[in-house]
């Protein structure tokens, strides 16, 4: 199978839908670029390119720049959605859903339910997370927690090139308003991704590693760190069960619920800040639903209750490293725990 | 302008059904029959009719907290609404919206919003559509003064104008937003000069009138047809109620509130289609009794209908979950 | 001591300040109202009468009326406050935050951390919040975890008229920005309140009632229902202690770990949606901190995952219910559970 | 209108700081010394310098993602802001800001900011200290084009008019927002046509000339210091170099590079004042060396700063928490 990157697979996700379904939009701020300049059309594709060569398929008014206007971004997609087209709007940095969360959060996601069900709205806001170059407190955020934490909004945070366009391809035929949350580092990483369409359901957790010993839950980014972790502690004979829910909401909580039920220990892992965020939502879920499997102490690697700092040495201090998954985990076992 | 009897006819019609419904509403609200916030359309009536008169179903319409008018303009049905702002089952978002958020998407009527600026962007989206599947129908926002001050709605305004689309945004200047003027909320000079700073024509009409109401409306739906772009209507009308009902109204003064009885758009109408003969007094006494007669048959189903099942409380968040 | 309302409270809380200091200044809609009217000013004094009387005495230099344009007042009150005053600005509903969150999180709450500690924000946002009006899913919400969960805020819910003016106090002498939350369906609700100025700590946990059973954990209004709660179970011989952390940011860890300790059950009870809520929040921390004092699984009780209903017998089916919090204690304790 | 000697001079000197500071930042940068997202003032110092010589340290202004010449013209320290682009010890935010949170609340530089359209309600609410504090100071927004198009910035504009404040917007047109054109994304005829339709004085001056933007600024803070309220200054001026450090710039065509650079502002700034023999080339030669060694040490000192001590990365989240 050929070897893409997770830019190039959200890409094709993106030709794949928006080829076969003309109701499929793509909509935010330079997705094409060049719009009213002197040079070339599709200058940016996106701010980082994601959206590359789709405005030459599919044209200006199926690929459409707008000003810097979130708002009218995000509700222009709503409305559209709910009206018969299926827009992919693009929130460039998730940062900025300060400047358009009541279209998100007040409208899309609960039109369907306020509405009494008469509603659709077959949305995507993909969106850009996380930190680790150094972009500083206003576009490193994470924020998954935010749009989890609100009914009506789905919520997606693929970790590698594969899922990322299978998930993609589920979004945009999902009737639901969907929160695509791609990050930042991953765009370079490469996984083996079918040329075809293909579909990943949500709801459904993927295990990464399977092992008996104790049950690690990450998302997006962190899987990464947490298969580092886990191959290290391999070698000293711990076995780990990597899963990556991927959807964050639907949540696979039985996939959560039955391995910790089996491995009795817990260590989630997320690059959310900790309070109210992801890694407590998970370990509440075991703390309610697995209690008499518990072993041990749940333990969360989250950064701290800080902004995302600038300097680079801070930013890497904030983030969970792969070191301080597998401290936690040998904690978790009772170890002695080697550094921190 | 000269409009058919019959057209005349729905337009008194439609006014005096909101009249009606707004006037039976306020009087169950008092009476403790009705939860929540309401917001009364009464003497604005011209506005929506105005506006919605030249509208199909295929047309869309993006409302606000006072949004009962526009439904009916709309062509809501007035039971299904009478039910939802009960609570009650067979309501039109099966009791889970309530005043604040009435619905009909098969209308066209994307729904009051609880949100000021709330609809302008979706409305704007509801254009985009039209414009992606080349129809020829139109998006229209009514918003408030109040709504004309908040960023959402200048973001729509300045989108719908960069995409050149048949979006129609009316400004429904009733005078206040809350208990706040707009000769202070609102720095420009007026709604419609501040909006035709955007690049799209923008006029300012009487919203007393319903004919001027109508004739403004007519040009800019014509305009965004047939791919002319957006414009804004500024419509200057009188609330003749409270912001919500309960509000004592002390900001407005007892001049004001005297010259708001006597402004009724209601009677200028009738006044005037029967002063030139155009209609006969008694053809628009056929439409308060009839209209009256449906009111009260919505009041009585809403009253008898049950409140919605228990279980309605987790349905209906997502299409599938 | 004199009986007050809740809203009393605050209103005293407010006069008091502005009476001390002039830099306090409140700001936000109709907080006076009458302005640009043919009638009366300070007509409104709020849209549920909290700041009436404030412009009569302070005038409309410090009583200010806006435009509804929540964005300007958020950020000319995070601006105000860096440049030396110390504003309360109100958002009128709490649900309002999609239109103005940019300015609270991104702004106000980073300037510290980003400027590297040369920035004081002595800001105060007063909010209304909950559900239990009838008001629908765009003014019913609790919204508090999204705060909880921004690094550079303070979130304080009073429960009580008494900690709501001690706590505003604080708030406004505080020079971190604060997020002050009353709930709609307390502003009637009495109790002693002094005359004179008093502050309430940050972080410090009221214990509404003690015992050696089972800890109970709500704030806001929450924590009247999980009192009849207890109540009832008392007269059963259980014996709930029941913890009023007062602010969700900074959190009385201790507080709830130290009862935890000795009860070695916790039932968490909290009006926010339930993912990645406060109370999965608290859960989590006990989870990993306490685990080797819990008898049994916690137990959140929380609305469902849905937005906030308009008909009033499904808006009671929504919120937590004394008798959904006395079934979760009894189940805590292994015994059958009567209802639910 | 003359400026004396003196003031020429400072007005040079600053915008050549600027620019030696920016060509030296991208030197850096490339060589990959400096972490994060970087843009260059390069090409529109007349516009910070023509409106910062107004002001003093206790007036404010409220920056953008763009924000190096904001923070030169309004005297912060180069050494220090070096140091926090950089990401060390003893930068003006102590590295944890970076390139896109410069601030020096010290100077009433009340930062740049990474959110486009999120300085000017921060700047209103300067001015509303000002007002409240009945100082005679002004504030002042920098937004660029596409910033102009934000919701909040709308707001902003209306609420400095409604409360009139000492505010003054500048809307810095380098002609782009990213790679998006001013004239796809404003749908306005201009955003000095649309910031008046908001109820306040505006006006578009050549940004490429200092001392259009020194003379309009002039009127506008005069105007606000004496409580006659906000305005509005559109300034058009050209970014030298691509949206960010790496950006190819493709939506550029070649002759609109090559313009560019002819219409360099510290070109045309010399060119008069040379011409008409206010000042000497070698003045001017003088100042251009002094720039260059101020910044080679900024970059020095920076170079050999150590990072940040890891217990920085928990400081100074809250005042005490
Ligand atoms: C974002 C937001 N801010 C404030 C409110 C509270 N509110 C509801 S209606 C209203 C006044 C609206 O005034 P206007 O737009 O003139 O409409 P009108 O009520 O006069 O029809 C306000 C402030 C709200 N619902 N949403
Ligand atoms: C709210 C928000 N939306 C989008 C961006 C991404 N972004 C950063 S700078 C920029 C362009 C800004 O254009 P303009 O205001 O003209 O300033 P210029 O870069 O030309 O100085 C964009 C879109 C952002 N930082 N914040
Ligand atoms: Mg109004
Ligand atoms: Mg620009």
């Amino acid at each position: 199978m050929p070897r893409k990157t997770y830019r190039q697979a959200i890409n094709e996700a993106l030709d794949s839908e928006m080829a076969r379904d003309e109701n499929v939009i793509v909509i935010g701020e330079d997705v094409a670029g060049g719009a009213g300049g002197s040079g070339e059309d599709d200058a940016y594709g996106g701010v980082l390119g994601v959206t590359k060569g789709l405005v030459g398929k599919y044209g200006r008014t199926r690929v459409i720049d707008t000003p810097i206007t979130e708002s009218a971004i995000m509700g222009a997609a709503a409305g559209a959605a709910s009206t018969g087209l299926r827009p992919v709007a693009e929130l460039m940095f998730v940062d900025f859903l300060g400047v358009c969360f009541d279209q998100i959060f007040n409208q899309a996601a609960k039109f369907r339910y306020m509405f009494g069900g008469k509603a659709r709205t077959p949305l995507v806001i993909r969106s850009m997370i996380g930190a680790g170059l150094s972009a500083a407190a206003q576009h490193s955020q994470a924020l998954h927690p935010i749009f989890t934490h609100i009914p009506g909004l789905k919520v997606v945070m693929p970790s590698n090139a594969y899922d990322a366009k299978g998930l993609l391809i589920q979004a945009i035929r999902d009737d639901d308003p969907v929160i695509f949350l791609e990050h930042k580092a991953l765009y370079e990483t490469q996984a083996e991704v079918p040329d075809e369409a293909y579909t990943i359901p949500f709801g459904e957790a993927e295990f990464v590693t399977e092992g008996d010993d104790v049950t690690v839950v990450a998302f997006s980014a962190m899987v990464a760190r947490c298969k580092a972790a886990a191959d290290t502690l391999e070698k000293d004979g711990i076995e780990v069960e990597l899963i990556d829910p991927r959807t964050t909401s639907p949540l696979d909580e039985d996939a959560i619920l039955e391995s910790v039920e089996r491995t009795g220990r817990l260590v989630v892992v997320d690059e959310g800040s900790p309070r109210c965020g992801l890694a407590a939502d998970i370990a509440a879920l075991v703390a309610c639903k697995a209690f008499a499997h518990l072993k041990a102490p749940i333990a969360m690697v989250t950064p701290p209750h800080t902004p995302v700092p600038f300097a680079p040495n801070l930013e890497a201090a904030y983030l969970p490293s792969a070191e301080r998954i597998a401290a936690a985990v040998r904690a978790t076992l009772g170890e002695t725990v080697p550094a921190e | 302008m000269q409009l058919d009897r019959p057209t005349l006819i729905e337009a008194y019609r439609r006014m005096r059904l909101i009249r009606e419904f707004e006037d039976n509403v306020q009087a169950q609200f008092e009476q403790g029959r009705i939860p929540g916030f309401v917001h009364l359309y009464a003497g604005q009536e011209a506005s929506a009719v105005g506006v919605c008169l030249h509208l199909s179903d295929e047309d869309y319409i993006g409302s606000t907290h006072r949004g009962h008018g526009h439904c009916i303009a709309k062509g809501c049905d007035v039971t299904g609404m009478m039910k939802e702002i009960f609570g009650r089952e067979g309501g039109l978002c099966r009791g889970k919206g309530g005043s604040m958020h009435i619905a009909d998407l098969d209308k066209g009527m994307l729904g009051a919003n609880a949100i000021v600026g709330g609809n302008p962007p979706l409305v704007v989206g509801a254009a985009l559509t039209l414009k992606t599947k080349r129809l020829p129908h139109v998006a229209v926002s009514f918003t408030g003064d109040g709504g004309s001050n908040q960023g959402t709605t200048f973001e729509a305004m300045n989108l719908a104008v960069v995409l050149n689309l048949p979006a129609i945004f009316v400004f429904e200047n009733n005078g206040y937003g809350e208990g706040t003027g707009v000769s202070y909320a609102v720095g420009a000079d007026s709604i419609a000069g501040r909006a035709a700073g955007f690049g799209m024509p923008a006029t300012a009409v009487d919203g007393r009138d319903f004919f001027a109401v109508f004739e403004a409306a007519r040009d800019a739906i014509e305009r965004a047809r047939t791919g002319g772009g957006p414009s804004a209507i500024e419509v200057t009308c009188m609330r003749q109620h409270g912001h919500f009902i309960g509000d004592a109204q002390a900001y407005r003064s007892r001049e004001e509130l005297e010259r708001v009885r006597a402004d009724d758009p209601l009677r200028i109408f009738r006044d005037r289609v029967t002063a030139d003969g155009r209609l006969d007094p008694g053809d628009l006494d056929t439409v308060d009794t009839e209209c009256a007669a449906a009111i009260a048959e919505a009041i009585h189903a809403a009253e008898n209908a049950p409140v919605p099942a228990e279980d309605e409380l987790t349905t209906d968040v997502y299409v599938s979950y």
